[in-house]
């Protein structure tokens, strides 16, 4: 199946999970005995648009992305028996996993309908500010924690030292985070993921990175570990590091 | 204490509260006033006089109490009185993430997110603008982190008289034998 | 359209309104709706007929709108609603206070007025009040000023163990800071 992917297509989708159970309906495929190299082929060029299209959430494919790769290499080796011990479907964690988000999936979905259905409704809310009261100023109703927080920075950006809080916007590319990868990994043959992401202060360079990562993964310039799914990713120097 | 005069209380009550008005609520009002009837017999005897006097709103069950709703077919003349992002419907990354937090509260964003496999801070963001989802303290474990949970207006928002009364969760198994059904 | 269709539309709108229906709001909410009475030729019928039904309410007309709101007779069980109240309500200033003492506590009155940029007397007074703040000890410095922190009821309401629990800063520039992303 060669339909290519939309930008559209890519958007309607909620996650790297959501688009993987759309795959699995699109194709009929069995969830118990998921065909990772297919399905890991067919997400791959979701991704990869996704990478094009610089969307939001790429780094989060990408993370998808490299579990999917891993499966399909671990399905690869020769099954051997050792001993009483069972050995786990490489596939069984994903699949949990994917059971467990089609679960609140679908519960958002009664959510909404609830929603449709209370939403002509309009509850009755008594003047925020009392007609007996002299005082004019508004009341607010039901203060949170976050709004105590919110209140907080609010002040704290209008009234004091604004001087330093004066960010530079950061300009960051891609290639200029391939090369800072090239040479972490020059010096040190493997680093985390976590680590990496600790000395970042913008989300923007956050993401940027994920998608160096990505690149240098597809040209096999670096290989990507991780020992469980969502855990944190080992990065390490590929076949063709270097190049 | 007469059951008209109760009503009248009551209606009182209903007009004047920020909030659902509770059984224990209408007791603490009431202070030593007596004899009074149960909160929701004299709801009930209020409720069948709006609705024999074609009143253009009717008390609702929620959050545990009492509150007066406008009738539906009053929306179109309403919602007027609204700015549009007052009622704008939820996405679904935001009805995925107030799901989450609906079955599994207290949790951390990390729990939102290993669930949904994507980062859900916008998410979580307009949640807590429309303050549906509340910050309640800290998680126990190494990283400390905040702990959501659903507010009462989470309750309010789709007219659940408790989190009792969410919609059920479907189980692991009745959504793999459907799947399996499908497939033969 | 009818006076008793315009009547219930009206009360729908009374009942809806978070603050004083006004002529222009009225119109806005009718849109192209004809004929339409002038409000105030409305809001007479409607209030003869909750005088007439001897309703715990009545429509007042405040701020140039007119407002739902209770006889001054249930006053007594009213004001019961807002004793120690469920839902915290205050003020935008006293809100403002609150914040600045959660999260630079212990502070002086002079540290709060520095940020605010205002006199924070009356804040503060009300937060006392309501005994979401106290007075602790003094300043060491030469005007030994009174120092004021959250009290333990403050943490109750906000399901705190302790003020180190409150959320960072930090912690909420990653949920308010989302949109980056997508300038990449």
């Amino acid at each position: 199946m060669m339909i290519k992917p939309h930008r559209i297509d890519l958007e309607m989708f909620e996650g790297p999970l959501d688009l993987l159970l759309f795959l699995i309906k699109r194709d009929e495929l069995n969830i118990y005995d998921i065909p990772v190299a297919q399905i890991t082929k067919d997400f791959l060029e979701y991704v990869n648009l996704a990478k094009e299209l610089k969307l939001h959430s790429a780094g989060d494919f990408v993370l998808m992305a490299a579990t999917l790769m891993k499966i399909k290499a671990r399905m690869l080796l020769p099954i051997e028996a050792d001993g009483d011990e069972e050995i786990e479907d490489p596939r069984t964690e994903l699949m949990n996993m994917l059971l467990e988000y089609k679960r609140y999936k679908e519960a958002a979905g009664a959510f909404s309908n609830l929603e449709r259905v209370e939403r002509p409704h309009y509850y009755h809310i008594p003047g925020a500010w009392d007609p007996q009261q002299e005082d004019k100023t508004a009341i607010l109703e039901d203060i949170k924690l976050y709004d105590i927080m919110l209140t907080f920075r609010y002040l704290l950006k209008n009234y004091e030292e604004p001087v330093t809080h004066s960010v530079a916007i950061e300009e960051v590319t891609m290639s200029e985070q391939v090369g800072f990868l090239n040479g972490l990994l020059q010096a040190k043959t493997s680093l985390k993921f976590s680590s990496l992401l600790e000395q970042f202060e913008s989300r923007l360079i956050v993401v940027v990175t994920f998608l160096a990562i990505l690149e240098m993964l597809r040209g096999r310039q670096i290989k990507v570990k991780q020992t469980k799914l969502f855990d944190d990713l080992l990065l390490s120097r590929g076949a063709e590091f270097g190049n | 204490m007469e059951i008209n005069e109760l009503k009248q209380i009551v209606e009182a009550l209903l007009i004047a509260t920020p909030e659902p008005l509770t059984e224990t609520r209408f007791k603490a009002c009431m202070g030593r006033a007596e004899p009074v009837l149960p909160l929701d017999e004299i709801i009930e005897e209020l409720q069948a006089e709006y609705s024999a006097s074609d009143r253009a709103f009717f008390i609702k069950e929620v959050a545990g109490g009492y509150q007066l709703v406008t009738k539906a077919e009053y929306e179109i003349f309403v919602k007027g009185l609204f700015s549009k992002s007052g009622k704008l419907r939820l996405s679904q990354a935001a009805l995925e993430t107030l799901a989450i937090v609906s079955y599994r509260q207290p949790v951390t964003r990390n729990d939102i997110e290993a669930i949904r496999g994507v980062s859900s801070d916008s998410s979580l963001r307009t949640l807590l603008d429309r303050k549906l989802l509340e910050i309640r303290g800290r998680d126990d474990g190494p990283g400390r982190a905040l702990l959501y949970r659903t507010s009462i207006e989470f309750l309010q928002y789709f007219g659940l008289n408790s989190v009792k009364d969410l919609p059920k969760l479907r189980e692991v198994e009745d959504i793999l034998s459907e799947d399996q059904g499908e497939l033969v």
